[in-house]
This record gives structure tokens, C-alpha cells and sequence, in this order.
């Protein structure tokens, strides 16, 4: 699956990355980002998940196919 | 106005939600009439010069620009269930944006004053707190500071 | 704003109260920039098509002009007072307003954008109660009316 | 003492007027309007005075040189 990450994110991972491991719920997914990099693990817990340009929640399931997006909280304005 | 006493009233659908040029302010305002409406207001969210005690240079603003512009078209059309709206209209940059430009622009028009007011300050927070948008500041000593804080909270 | 990132704030003793001649809406607007405001909130007021069911042909504003000048500039003044504002401005029109036309403007600048909106609705608010300024209604069918209601209370 | 009245006021009196009578207080030029147009009764008692561009109370002393401003509830905006 692909993994991208927006504005402060940025600071913790790349841009866009490929996951090969297999996570399948975007709980999962959280999880798994926060053990790649520790110190992401509170915004992490703000972070809203889109798939599909949808929002999806913690028990979304997810397949290889799909791209990920992870949004810390909104500034615009 | 004086612009356009007979304009027709702008087509909320022609303006884009998300502009990477500089936001067009008085020609949005200058379009947005309705013959129905008596109160027009519009809220210009400016780039400020100082933020938190930092001297500011400019500010920066990332989108999911799809999701952002979905968005904000749900901000207008549940202003429009909320409040009886003539116009309403939203345009938030992204980009780099300088001291003093705007940032994002709203204006919404109705038949009283404290409608438009309301549907004005309801648009606005949502867009600022739900949209995919996120500002990064950088200040004049070469550090910079990812969103958080608006600009004008 | 696109047209003055730089320019230099309007001076807001330059504005008059009152204006015989359509107000520049715009032309307020594209001065109405503080490098240390974040929220610019703009009020026009404007004669709509309608009133209580009856079709407007145009207004008339009478006004105590000195009165009326002396007290809109008070009701600035206890806005700046009440609200942190880097910018504060009105001006209402005389004579015969047609629909479309403003026959009010309220812009404010503030670092905060509630409290520029709220300084907006306290300065609208005591223009249309206070200053000696009275709309008369010429309908189509050749009746008039005094005042009474403002046209977006 | 020299009247002006604004707005729907001039649907009941002259938008100007000389006042030869002595009426030595804004309560009794009030009283004394009532008695000229009886019509204007209940609009007279929602007006705002004014004497050299300041607003005056009911108890307010006219004399014969005032030019004394009537002003109906106002209507801006």
C-alpha cells in the first residue's frame, strides 16, 4: 500500500512511501507508523486517515491497493 | 455597490474553492450581489507580519486539494440548510502566501444582517478547523512552525 | 488583499461619515490593511427589491448631517475602546440610494477575527439605532414610507 | 425659538418653523406640538431633541434664540 503525509508529518516520514508490510486496519497502520518513528506518536493519535479521498476511520480495512492519506489537524485560515 | 447596482449575482460554482494565485478579493466582492439581499459580509483572513512575538515572512500553505475543495463546497451548501442565504462563497489560497495578502476569503449575502454575519463566522471555523489545509510560518530568523495556531483564531 | 500588500492602512479620519455620492465599496476595501490584522470583516448594507411584500423603487436617506458625522465618529471611537482593533471605519450614504446600492459600510481590522466581527455587528448596530439617519421607502406603486425598519435588521 | 423637524415629523409639521409662543422647556414644546397636531401624539413621545447639535433632556431650558431639532426613532442602515 501507499502511505502519503501531509504538513508536519513531513518532519517524521517521507512525503509518500510504499508499505510492504501487511497491515490491514488503519488502527494498524497508526500503530505500526508510530513504532517506524517514535516521535510521531502523539500527533499520530491527532491524525485524521482518507482512502480514496474519503475519510475513513480506525476499523477502516485496507487492502495493498490502497493509497493512504494522513492529515495532522487542519490550519488553514 | 457602486460597481453593479444590475449585476448578476455572482455564480457561486464559477469561483474555485482553492487558488494558487493571490485571492481576487474586490473582484469577489464586486460580483457578489443579490437583489434580495440587504447585508453582505466578507471576511478577509490576512497574513499578519507577527505571530506568537516571531517575526513572520510569509507563510506557506499545503492542501489535499481534492478533499479541501469537496470540503469547503459542504461548508457552503450546509451554510445554505443552516441560514436563508443569497450567496455564499469561500477561497482559501495555497502556496506561499506574503505579509498581508489573503489567505482565504468568504463572503456570504442574505436578506438581514445577522444572518449573514452567523452563515460568515460558520463557514470560516469549519473551513479552518476541517479542511485539508495546513499553513506552515516562516519567520525572519529561518525557522519555521507547522500550522496549529490560525492566523487570526 | 491582492492589490496592497504594502500599502499603507487607511487613515481612517480621511473616510467621511457621510456621502452624498455612491460609496466606494471596493475602493474602502482595498485600503482597509493593518500588517498586524489577521481578520478584515467587511459590512455592506444594501437596498434590496423588496420590502414587507412591497416592491422597492429606491430609497432616500435624510440625516442631520453634523449629528449624524459627530456620532458615527463617537461610535468608532467607543469601538476602538470595546474591541482591539487595528482598523475601524463607516460611512453611510444620503440622497437617493437605487437597489443594489450600498447605503452603509462598516469595515474592521482586528488580530482576531472574532473580535473584528463583533466590533462590525456593535458599530452596524448603533449606526442604524443612534445616528440621526432616516430611510424613506419609494415603492412602485408611487406610495412611500418612512423608516421604521431598516432594510436587514 | 426656530423648529426643525426631520423625516415623517414633516408629514405632520413644517420642516421649519418659527415658534412665537413661549414654551420654556423641551417638555412643554413637546406638550404644545401635541396640542398643533394631534396626530403626531405618539410620534412626538418617541423623538430625540436636539439644541446646538447636542442632545437635550425634557427638562432642558429653551429660549427664544434656540433653533431646537426634532428627531423621529432613526432608520439608517
Amino acid at each position: 500500500m501507499k502511505i502519503q503525509v501531509f504538513a508536519v508529518l513531513k518532519d517524521y516520514f517521507d512525503k509518500e512511501f510504499e508499505l510492504s508490510d501487511t497491515v490491514t486496519s488503519v488502527a494498524a497502520l497508526q500503530q505500526h507508523l508510530t513504532q517506524l518513528n517514535t516521535e510521531a506518536t502523539g500527533i499520530l493519535k491527532l491524525c485524521r486517515f482518507a482512502v480514496h479521498n474519503e475519510f475513513v476511520d480506525q476499523n477502516y480495512t485496507l487492502t495493498n491497493n490502497d493509497t493512504i492519506c494522513i492529515f495532522p489537524p487542519s490550519s488553514g485560515g | 455597490m457602486i460597481l453593479s447596482a444590475y449585476s448578476h449575482p455572482v455564480a457561486e460554482a464559477e469561483v474555485p474553492e482553492l487558488s494558487a494565485m493571490p485571492l481576487d478579493v474586490v473582484a469577489l466582492l464586486a460580483q457578489a450581489h443579490h437583489p434580495r439581499a440587504g447585508a453582505v459580509v466578507l471576511f478577509s483572513g490576512e497574513v499578519r507580519n507577527h505571530n506568537n512575538g516571531m517575526d513572520v515572512d510569509y507563510l506557506e500553505y499545503e492542501a489535499h486539494k481534492a478533499m479541501a475543495a469537496k470540503m469547503i463546497k459542504q461548508i457552503i451548501a450546509d451554510a445554505h440548510d443552516k441560514f436563508p442565504l443569497n450567496i455564499a462563497v469561500a477561497q482559501h489560497r495555497t502556496g506561499k502566501v506574503i505579509v498581508g495578502e489573503t489567505a482565504v476569503v468568504v463572503i456570504t449575502a442574505s436578506a438581514h444582517r445577522s444572518e449573514a454575519y452567523a452563515a460568515n463566522q460558520y463557514i470560516i471555523d469549519r473551513i479552518k478547523h476541517e479542511a485539508t489545509i495546513w499553513k506552515c510560518e516562516y519567520f525572519s530568523d529561518g525557522t519555521k512552525q507547522w500550522g496549529g495556531n490560525c492566523s487570526c483564531h
